[in-house]
């Protein structure tokens, strides 16, 4: 075993980071306000300092950029198809949006239009999702469009061990990898391995981060955290739920998802994503068609309110699903 | 000021001291919003736009209120008010209220009145660029003869779209005017580290479009410039390009606290040398147009106002929760329900 | 009863334009080589001589953009907000991923980020999914993510008619619209009404092509078609299937798709987008949820294969749900 | 010819019956391109390069091949026979074989070639210009002297993410060499329906890069102009905006068969005048390098050669169905089925 220490997401996150680069000097990072500013979550805090200089006019390993999210993108996804292994932060996921045609056509395919010949190791990482007020523009979940494209691995981790050992999976990974974060994660805390500079967490795997009898609750990243309470509260009234950490979207670990509904016999998927047509979607649909003989009620979803993102807290809250949506899920699904 | 009325006889010594006084009660109103933001009031991000009064004053004040067009990003406070729009709304709308100009569903960011001509109040940088090349679209369509203000970020300046924009605005002959708000910072990198050639003016040569550098720090200039560029739009029926120099005093946002990270505090000091509404003051009473007592009873009641304006707002309630599903369609509303 | 003419659903969605603009002044069409090229699949073909001069520099009406897709859309965004009603084509609905910021962050979100004041009243259109060997870069279907999103609304119609009928009901909604056409659709042919402009296909509504009792074939687009093919396959074995042409994604009838999975307890959702976390994982999910007592089998899914589109025509065609796929399907329902 | 060498001595005589041959083998080549198209072997976009020849020999003869990188857009043929790329290989993608470059998965717009430097082979308009971008990037990284030749045409110049690009190739000195292949066409839209300055070598100005305009139809020019400016962008590590001037005989691609739609009958014969390859040929004679003789010799040689060329790329198999799953991730596949 080795030590352990607690770190918050974002200290995790960001030793992750520094561990691969100190690794492997073909990491570098890029980004708006990465460097000088230390980024504006703040996940890269310090790393100018360590693997630059503030006053130079740029630093090739951590690179500020202009507000130009296709133009990065593609820069970078030049730069991995040389050799290279970018670590790219969107400042928010919602600004990736600019990127996707890049990160679509481009970074996802180019190991299957060169027939395998190049390869395309990336991450792109930032946080999706809402975090506080930041009103419609800025406060999308970007992760299920992400996961619908073949040729990208899709990361959401939900813990800082997690988010520590994917994103090292992510670096050493050949394959462009999206690595989903959440602004509400940031700042929460748990045990993280200190100095195992060779831990990963695997990308493909789900996790049960709490064992139950009675129904699964399934979901990734915050939403994950949003599970953990209501199974204790659920517990309260008697009903062992079961919490399986989605993780990696793509790949999706179905064997896991179904083997816990298997057990339960009744699922509710949660996402935090406008509930229409997000990925949730596509978990539930996988539920509904190959365990469907194990199912003693539908399978239910919770996700987002299908309305851009208001700015109003007390309106911002009724959008976001939280444990008394997730629990209403699963009052219906006995 | 003899000199003024004779070179440009269209500012009148009364046009003046409304700059001023307009310049004052924005900057004492964003002084509220900070206020408000602190108080845990406004959340989200919330930009101000102190420093930078003359650059909207002297472009709004050059345009035929309520019928040209006028677009600009997040730092949108200053535009608001220029045109007319009722501040009240305006920190109800930063303030998340049901009588904010977007019923609090928009915040800061995007401050909406097409009422008097304002069209927002964007939130992606460089996004709402095209925009406004199509509200320019529109107008020469039904041969009216409304000009757009354009405005941007030095920051935004990079973004591909404007670009794309900027080659369209020119093939058709549209009427608008990119505006380029030079404040020499975008978030917390430095005009320098972001633009490979500093001079923006530049930007807009190679699409066959007139371009220029101007100041915007000086709102008897900014005044003069702008009203020789919109006339001159406004007759040709062709884009324009405009560099405009500022200064962003404050932080990038509200949450922005450690501009060291950027810039020194002595940077900070020279640029306050050039506080544009220090500059008009000085300019008044030099000029006798205005006294230093008479000055500063406007500060003084500028600054009341301000206040007033957001005790008034609080007074407005939060927006009812069931109007979350509200205005997204202008015909259905979209299936409810987590 | 009007008239009736035989026409392509080219010809009828050329028609449904023609009307449109003829009725509204303000009423535009914008694109690339839309106008003096005739347009690429040549839906506009003659326009610019009806509503412009090939000679001019440009024309207002019909206006020959440059390749530039964000810009275009952004410019037609802003000309609705001041009360315009544009129609832009999009080359192929795979260059649309350029514009996305534009659609999702601006359009869709206007009217509501107005409070209601502003009206965005536009149409995005052209062909989504696979051509003809057009490979990996120009094959993406679309529909799904845009059907994800708040303040838009999303036709896919199958028939000459419908898309005669949608088109019109687009342009004159006040809202933005994306008609979401197909490359293998556009020579089929189908009657339409020869001179009733006032003829119009309401929005958000689907329609039972052929009616059945056995299963229900839920599809849209092309793959309507699939669907009444295998309709008819399936009755010379004896069984009755009934095809729900689902046309409008968003809003989605579910009422309709319901009624019928209520009557036939088996369903399969067919789609020509990736299968994975394509609009098919939602119409099924929902099914799944709401007619889970109805169902006497899982809800089944065909969608293409999650792959780059491939070159070579044979794998194109592997690629591409046909009737044994959906065959293969019916058949596990069973 | 003794001006030439004397001038410019890296180019020898036999140096220049080179690019006549691979001129001519190019074109002929194409025309099986166009016949195998028409047969029904090629099948969705095709885009052939006849009349742009001289172009693309005179950059890619100018570099250290396999060294330096290359990328380009949909009309890749000339770059990557030029590369050094089995012509077999690039005919069997183009009739989607499993013997082609990428397997038959990508087609005539796809082909790549790493191993001899080419990247592609891009179909998103601008799209690959970035990427180009990042390969100098990783160059630059690793204090290595590649250079990179960024190719697009003219109406790839309007997309937004060039000049996000190039701001970037200039703030980070990126040996990135952008090559506007000014063809006067993007499909069926004229230079000036498109560009609203035609005078697309000013585009790289604002970025403090260097720029200019050249000319693409005469191949020992191109070869002198891309060799001065790929030792100074290689010499300076900095980048680079050239427009060259050329001429697209044949329609946008194979499927484009109405080419009275934009341009005149005149107008092409005009164009023709220019052929580059002609224009080699005038030269090599009145120069005394080869006879007439000589020349038609590799015309017939070519042509045989590019004869057989497709011959041999349609005795390569389909690919097989079970490989649809492969290459899509170096480690796994994706979910198999309907
Ligand atoms: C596409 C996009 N990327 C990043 C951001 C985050 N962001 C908001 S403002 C800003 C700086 C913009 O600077 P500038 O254009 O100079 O405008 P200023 O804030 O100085 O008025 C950034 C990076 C965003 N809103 N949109
Ligand atoms: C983003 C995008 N939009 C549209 C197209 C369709 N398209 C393919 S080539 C082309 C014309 C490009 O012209 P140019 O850049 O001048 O290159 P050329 O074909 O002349 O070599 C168009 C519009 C595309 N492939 N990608
Ligand atoms: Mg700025
Ligand atoms: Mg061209």
């Amino acid at each position: 075993m080795p030590n352990m220490i607690e770190l918050s997401y974002r200290e995790a996150l960001q030793k992750g980071i520094v561990e691969e680069m100190e690794r492997d000097q073909n990491v570098f990072l890029m980004g708006e306000d990465i460097g000088r500013y230390q980024g504006t979550f703040k996940v890269t805090r310090g790393l100018v300092e360590k693997f630059g200089q503030r006053d130079n006019r740029y630093n090739l390993r951590i690179l500020d950029t202009p507000i130009t999210e296709a133009g990065f993108a593609g820069i970078a996804t030049g730069a991995a198809m040389a050799g290279l292994r970018p670590i790219v932060e969107f400042m928010t996921m919602s600004f990736s949006i600019l990127a996707l045609d890049q990160i679509i056509n481009h970074t996802a395919k180019i190991h299957y239009m060169t027939n395998g010949v190049v390869k395309c190791p990336i991450v792109f990482r930032g946080p999706g999702g809402a975090a506080k007020q930041l009103s419609a523009q800025h406060s999308h979940s970007m992760e299920g469009w992400y996961a619908h494209v073949p040729g990208l691995k899709v990361l959401a981790p939900s813990t800082p061990a997690d988010v520590y050992g994917m994103m090292k999976s992510a670096v050493r990974d050949d394959n462009p990898v999206i690595l989903y974060e959440n602004p509400g994660l940031y700042a929460i805390k748990g045990m993280v391995p200190e100095d195992d500079a060779a831990f990963t967490v695997p990308i493909g795997k789900a996790a049960i981060l709490r064992e139950g009898k009675d129904i699964s609750l399934v979901g990734y990243s915050r939403m994950t955290q949003i599970n953990l309470e209501v199974a204790e509260l659920l517990a309260k009234d008697g009903i062992d739920a079961e919490v399986v950490d989605v993780r990696s979207l793509l790949p999706l670990d179905t064997e896991t998802i179904y083997a816990s509904v298997k057990k339960t016999h009744r699922a509710v998927v949660v996402y935090e994503d406008w509930r229409s047509g997000g990925f949730g979607a596509e978990i539930a649909a996988r539920i509904g068609e190959d365990c469907f003989d194990d199912l003693d009620a539908p399978v239910l979803r919770v996700g987002g309110l299908n309305v851009p993102m208001p700015y109003a807290r007390n309106l911002e809250l009724q959008c976001i699903p939280d444990a008394d949506d997730v629990l209403a899920a699963v009052r219906k699904a006995f | 000021m003899s000199n003024l009325t004779e070179e440009f006889p269209s500012i009148s010594s009364n046009d003046l001291k409304q700059y001023l006084r307009e310049m004052l009660f924005i900057r004492r109103f964003e002084e509220q919003c900070n206020i408000a933001y602190r108080a845990g009031l406004a959340g989200g991000y919330m930009h101000t736009y102190i420093g930078m009064e003359a650059l909207a004053s002297g472009w709004i004040n050059s345009i035929r209120k309520g019928y040209d067009y006028v677009i600009t990003a997040y730092r949108d406070h200053a535009h608001a008010l220029l045109l007319g729009t009722d501040a009240v709304a305006v920190m109800a709308e930063i303030i998340g209220r049901k009588g904010g100009t977007a019923g609090g569903k928009g915040g800061s960011m995007h401050i909406y009145d097409p009422e008097n001509g304002f069209y927002g109040g964007w939130g992606i940088v460089g996004g709402h660029v095209p925009l406004g090349a199509g509200l320019a679209y529109a107008a020469r369509y039904r041969n009216e003869d409304r000009v757009v203000l354009n405005f941007m970020g030095d920051g935004a300046a990079n973004q591909g779209v404007v670009y794309e924009t900027l080659n369209m605005a020119s093939l058709y002959d549209l009427p608008c005017i990119f505006i380029v708000e030079n404040n020499e910072f975008a978030m917390g990198t430095r005009l320098e580290y972001h633009a490979a050639d500093p001079e923006l003016w530049k930007r807009g040569q190679p699409y066959n479009m007139k371009c220029e550098r101007v100041d915007g720090m000086d709102v008897i200039q900014m005044r003069k410039d702008a009203q020789r560029i919109i006339d001159w739009v406004r007759e040709n029926q062709k884009p324009y390009w405009v560099e405009v120099m500022t200064y962003r005093y404050a932080g990038h946002g509200a949450a922005d606290n450690d501009r060291q990270l950027y810039r020194t505090k002595e940077e900070e000091e020279v640029a306050w040398a050039r506080d544009p509404i220090a500059r008009l003051r000085k300019y008044l009473i030099e000029n006798n147009i205005m006294s230093e007592e008479a000055i500063e009873a406007v500060e003084a009641e500028t600054e009341a106002e301000a206040l007033a304006v957001l005790e008034k707002a609080k007074e407005s309630p939060f927006p009812d929760t069931d109007e979350v599903y509200d205005n997204i369609y202008t015909d259905m509303t979209p299936e409810k329900g987590h």
